[in-house]
């Protein structure tokens, strides 16, 4: 098979104009979905049965049913009931993009919960009990010593995470959204080369999370100089800001 | 504010630990004056880094109560549940006036030295950052590791460790000091070196818990000895009445393994 | 020996071709197929597949004949053959019956936009002016969203779906104001209760960019295709196609002329 | 109908149908996960190793097979796989489609990708181990793949185990795209069932519901391991 | 197999060894002949614990080579590339006859005290499970903690942590032993104790490395006391030469501390 090169060009470029609404949708959610993680994460490890049992039942719904069937139920299912019509939410579900962006946001918060929450808990007992004897606890405990320990383990876990997020956007183009597979599927049913179209596509998406997961890579290596040979001459290292 | 001259810094009344079923400490009462200086001694898993961590709250006694600065710590103890603290702010307002080098250092991994350091006088007690890195500095040249003070403390050889968690503990200008074993992993050069910072400490007025297995620490620094055996007190005194007349068999024995091995 | 060739369907488009709860294949182009293979004298094998790798999957050789509903357009064309026709793609728009839009012009009309289209683009017209500004669902990569890119090109907000159900699901709340689908698919979904709410509103189109609808085939295959082309031809000419029609749709779909 | 005669077991109802997408989609996800855990600790062990080279391929596979999307893998697999397997029988005289079985083909692919996922997963959970304890165990002449088995896996899977379960769920979900390489799981049989019956909230709650089950299950699984793996570890105050 | 009654058990020559820029350890040669028990003493920070973990590859030296009963460790050397072990199952094999006690004890968390006896015995030794578990019970009784065989190292005190450490290096039935600060976590009593088994050891004509600060024990059972000094050996030889005549003014410095101290 010859490889139509200005056809894969033409696609490119129709292509490209999605990725605007993929990255806005990306980052909508991970941010929203990420505050409401940490939270879930919190109440799983916090040791008190009526905040973990919530936030285990959320985790288990959300994780546990297709994201499609998610956006299909908040968008199609919601609007099936007249008083939601009715309500001040409606304006925003009305559209899609909330609902996909709402979606993805509640999907997002039950993985990472759980990334969160394994992080935090591979933070070694005696290093809390440092913090708690100095008179640490709760915000500054887990801002100052348990945060960011806990971080460096999930850095992996949660690339992932923000990695199948983006790739996740696709399922925003399933409620009219055009965003770079909507387009994609679009030019698909025009021209019926699924597998040229999909190499663009995949191609985007590659470049896309290549630049998450180096940005991670950078990240973990910025935060981990613990796990690096010793600084040279400690004496003449610049003094870190970590305040 | 009670009145200081004559509220006893640490006063533990009954305390009682278990694990499980199995009870570790039952029933320790302790009381530690301003000023004082109290050596535990003790052979291993006698109970005595339980007793420490009682008296800051990282083990929440099952019986008995905590008093430090003559304020006692409000404990919830429901049948059946693990016991807690019932004032969470109040357990965090003692332990930064308490301070504690573990027997197993802790140093927090993700910091420098120097940070380590300044991190709680910054933090809990919001001193002003130049401030507390000076000294800091002057803390960690006077246990002998400055030039470590940009290391990790994964890259500090067991000693240094060590010293580093002696120096975090004294950046909190604690009226109160928990030492467990601070000298463990010292050599005997080091050990004479800290000892003398602990005996200025305790000349400063001080109060000072020690577990230590330094018999001589604790014959000459010390203004109390305790002896804990199985989770009980089995002698308590001024060191040169213990020393020379022990009233328990235990003690007795305990201390003269010491005594000959230093010949 | 008697050869067996496979043809594949999507089996999720009632009323053309869809499944039991079994998972036993049934629908207009379900019968047809029978027809035609009896016709063809082969054995046939009818399996469902995901719209998604319908055509990908013929030309890896999974199948070798495709009746799904496929409209013949330019663009399948360029990577695989079709048949002769065996029906015509007829579409309506379907509206709330309660809204602005209910009665709009030409109900009740049909027009195909082969030979009636300045009839039908004066109905178009009007129709065009009611939707300014409306929103329209359809599904997306099929003749109805050709259809609206033609004739619709300004002032009508066109949301594309995946599928049929999704725009009659938004229908019903009210996120668009009318679809646009095939007149089959339609009527038969606004059989259902949930839909009770709307209904068929202005002209049925057929011919032009609704095409017709013809089985799909390898570019390579055309002794398939001659045999294919062959029993539709007879099929239509002795109305079977007709008879499977009114069966299945209530409406004649047999492609004209 | 309503909607218990409509997921019901009789004569018209889906159940049956539903039943049997539910077990092709734990099978094919369980193989996938499986072949995923495979490819995850080797990806993970290359990615710690002192050759450059293994690196190299391990960070290509992980940054690639996340990089692009799930179908696109899935459709390489398989219209790949069977256009070579094609070719080859062509030259012995087969004719028509002769490719590896769908499932097969499914599997692998849904591993490939996980695989890529799992590797992240462990590389985090190893970095996160007491680095004396592997000491140790290398001290005591522990070879590289006993300390694998024997020290490594255990730890590293207190560490793992949410994400782990993430991954799993993930593999779930995905298992539904390899519909369009014609295996009928439960996404596949609840769109055939909307689309036959017009009926789509019956069908896909009823999907969400089964995922449900599956998670329900599995999630039990992955806690009674996580307790597993946990013991010996003591929590803060 | 070489002549073992001439043959040195660990030949140490110009060892050297840096973390990044600051070399720890400045060409370091030693040998210990079967039988011999050498001491290591240094202050904090000198090297000790790096020697140590020169001897079994825990730290491969970036000069230099170590000898294991005759039996040279192949090092790969490449010009600014960090050194490494060319064979992995030679290092393997000799690891597995030097029994290793960490300063830090490095228990297995994941297993019991039990568990942690027989792990290496069982999967390295492939000595049978049964035998393993009878000798593990005999050693555990030996450092007196029976009673936590099922326990976790987490729920262990210091002390007990470190006898199950010990404990486990025996279960190897080591032909070298390298003990890092072994007693560090002890008191006097159970030092007493794990001396005793430890002279039990040399008597059987085992091989052992002791870093210690116990100067006691340097002093009466050791047959060589090393003293190592910022990453160089400065004063060796038998203990009851070197103790009373100091060659070098920091090893007169170092013990007289200690004797200020012990008195
Ligand atoms: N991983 C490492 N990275 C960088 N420097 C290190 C590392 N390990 C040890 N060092 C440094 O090497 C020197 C020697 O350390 P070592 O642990 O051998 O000392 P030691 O003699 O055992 O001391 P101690 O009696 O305190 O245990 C110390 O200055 C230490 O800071
Ligand atoms: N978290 C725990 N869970 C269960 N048992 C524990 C726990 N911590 C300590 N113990 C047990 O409690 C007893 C007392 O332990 P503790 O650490 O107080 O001893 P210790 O006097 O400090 O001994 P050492 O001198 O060896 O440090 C020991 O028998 C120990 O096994
Ligand atoms: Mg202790
Ligand atoms: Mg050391």
């Amino acid at each position: 098979m010859l490889i139509d090169f200005p056809f894969l060009w033409e696609s490119f470029t129709a292509l490209l104009k999605g990725i605007p609404l993929t990255l806005q949708l990306t980052a909508l959610s991970v941010v929203t979905g990420g505050v409401l993680a940490v939270l879930l994460a919190l109440m799983r490890v916090s040791n008190k049965w009526w905040l973990d049992l919530p936030a285990q039942f959320y985790v288990f719904v959300f994780r546990g049913t297709p994201l499609l069937v998610q956006i299909y139920i908040i968008y199609y299912g919601i609007s099936q009931f007249p008083e939601l019509r009715q309500s001040w939410v409606w304006p925003f579900l009305r559209q899609a993009y909330w609902c996909a962006a709402l979606a993805l946001a509640l999907n997002t918060a039950a993985y990472s919960a759980e990334i969160i929450r394994g992080g935090l808990l591979s933070v070694p007992a005696g290093q809390i009990e440092a913090a708690r004897a100095t008179g640490m606890s709760g915000f500054l405990l887990m801002r100052r010593i348990i945060f960011p320990q806990a971080l460096r383990q999930m850095l992996p876990g949660y690339s992932n995470e923000i990695i199948l997020m983006v790739k996740s956007t696709a399922l925003a183009s399933t409620v009219t959204l055009m965003e770079v597979t909507g387009i994609a599927a679009k030019l698909i049913s025009q021209s019926y080369r699924p597998i040229e179209l999909f190499i663009c596509a995949g191609a985007i998406y590659l470049a896309l999370n290549f630049i998450v997961a180096r940005l991670f890579a950078a990240l973990e290596y910025a935060l981990s100089p613990e796990r690096r040979p010793a600084p040279v001459s400690a004496a003449d290292k610049p003094e870190k800001a970590r305040a | 504010m009670p009145d200081l001259a004559n509220t006893p810094a640490v006063v533990l009344s009954g305390i009682r630990k278990s694990y499980g079923e199995h009870e570790v400490l039952h029933g320790v009462s302790l009381t530690a004056n301003e000023g004082d200086v109290i050596s535990i001694l003790g052979s291993s898993g006698s109970g005595k880094s339980t007793l420490l961590r009682c008296i800051n709250m990282l083990e929440v006694p099952n019986a008995g109560s905590v008093s430090i600065h003559g304020e006692t710590i409000a404990l919830d103890q429901k049948p059946g549940q693990q016991p807690r603290a019932r004032d969470n702010a109040q357990v965090n307002r003692l332990r930064a006036k308490a301070g504690m080098v573990f027997q197993s250092f802790n140093l927090w991994s993700h910091l420098t030295i120097l940070e380590n350091l300044i991190e709680a006088p910054v933090h809990v007690l919001k001193r002003d950052r130049k401030d507390a890195i000076a000294e800091a500095e002057t803390l960690l040249a006077r246990v002998g590791i400055a030039e470590k003070r940009h290391a990790y403390p994964a890259h500090l050889s067991g000693g240094q460790q060590q010293r580093a968690a002696i120096a975090r503990a004294l950046a909190m200008h604690p009226s109160v000091m928990l030492f467990d074993e601070p000298t463990s992993a010292l050599d005997p050069e080091l050990v004479g070196e800290v000892l003398k910072v602990m005996r200025d400490l305790a000349a400063e007025g001080r109060t000072m818990l020690i577990v230590t297995h330094e018999m001589g620490f604790a014959r000459d620094v010390s203004t109390r000895t305790v002896f804990l055996h199985n989770g009980v007190i089995e002698e308590e005194g001024p060191p040169s009445l213990v020393f020379r007349n022990p009233r328990s068999d235990r003690f007795r024995q305990f201390i003269s393994r010491d005594e000959r091995e230093a010949r | 020996q008697e050869k067996t060739i496979k043809i594949a369907s999507e089996g999720a488009y009632a009323p053309w071709n869809f499944s039991g709860p079994n998972g036993e294949l049934q629908g207009f182009e379900i019968d047809l197929a029978k027809v035609l293979c009896e016709r063809m004298k082969v054995k046939c094998e009818i399996v469902a597949q995901n719209w998604d790798g319908i055509i990908p999957s013929l030309n890896a050789k999974k199948y070798d004949a495709i009746m799904a509903a496929m409209s013949v357009t330019p663009a399948r064309q360029e990577v695989i053959a079709f048949s002769n026709p065996y029906a015509a793609g007829i579409n309506a728009f379907a509206v709330p019956s309660d809204g602005p839009l209910a009665d709009m012009p030409g109900t009740g009309k049909t027009y195909s936009l082969d030979t009636e289209e300045a009839a039908a683009k004066q109905d178009i017209e009007k129709i065009a002016g009611l939707l300014k500004g409306k929103s329209v669902g359809v599904q997306g990569s099929t003749t109805a969203s050709t259809f609206m890119e033609t004739y619709f090109k300004d002032g009508v907000d066109l949301r594309e779906y995946k599928t049929t159900e999704e725009h009659n699901l938004d229908l019903t709340s009210g996120r668009v104001d009318a679809v646009l689908a095939n007149a089959t698919v339609l009527t038969e979904a606004l059989s259902k209760p949930e839909m009770s709410g709307a209904k068929i509103s202005g002209p049925i189109f057929s011919g032009g960019v609704f095409g017709v609808i013809a089985v799909g085939l390898r570019k390579d295959d055309t002794e398939l295709k001659a045999q294919f082309d062959q029993a539709i031809k007879a099929a239509l000419a002795d109305g079977t196609i007709k008879e499977l029609s009114m069966k299945w749709f209530k409406v004649d779909v047999s492609p004209r002329g | 109908m309503d909607y218990l005669q409509l997921m019901g077991f009789g004569p018209n109802g889906w159940g049956y149908g539903m039943l049997a997408a539910t077990g092709m989609t734990v099978a094919v996800a369980l193989c996938g996960y499986l072949i995923g855990s495979i490819l995850g600790s080797l990806g993970a062990a290359a990615a710690f190793s002192r050759f450059m080279l293994l690196r190299g391929i391990a960070g290509f596979y992980t940054t690639v097979l996340r990089g692009i999307p799930d179908l696109l893998v899935i459709y390489l697999f398989y219209f790949g796989s069977s256009s070579v397997i094609s070719g080859v029988a062509a030259l012995f005289g087969a004719e028509g489609f002769v490719g590896a079985p769908a499932f097969i083909t499914g599997a692998m692919a849904i591993g490939v990708v996980s695989g890529a996922y799992q590797m992240q997963v462990f590389r985090g959970a190893v970095l996160a181990l007491a680095k004396g304890e592997i000491e140790a165990a290398r001290a005591y002449g522990m070879p590289s793949f006993l300390l694998f088995r024997r020290i490594i896996l255990p730890q590293a899977a207190r560490f793992a185990i949410p994400g782990m379960g993430n991954v799993w769920q993930l593999v779930l979900k995905e298992s539904a795209l390899i519909s369009v390489i014609g295996l009928v799981e439960i996404m596949r049989q609840s769109q055939i069932g909307a689309g036959s019956t017009r009926q789509p909230f019956s069908f896909y709650l009823t999907a969400a519901a089964l995922y449900l089950l599956i998670t329900f299950v599995s999630g039990r699984g992955f806690r009674l391991a996580e307790r597993r793996a946990m013991r010996g570890v003591r929590r803060a105050a």
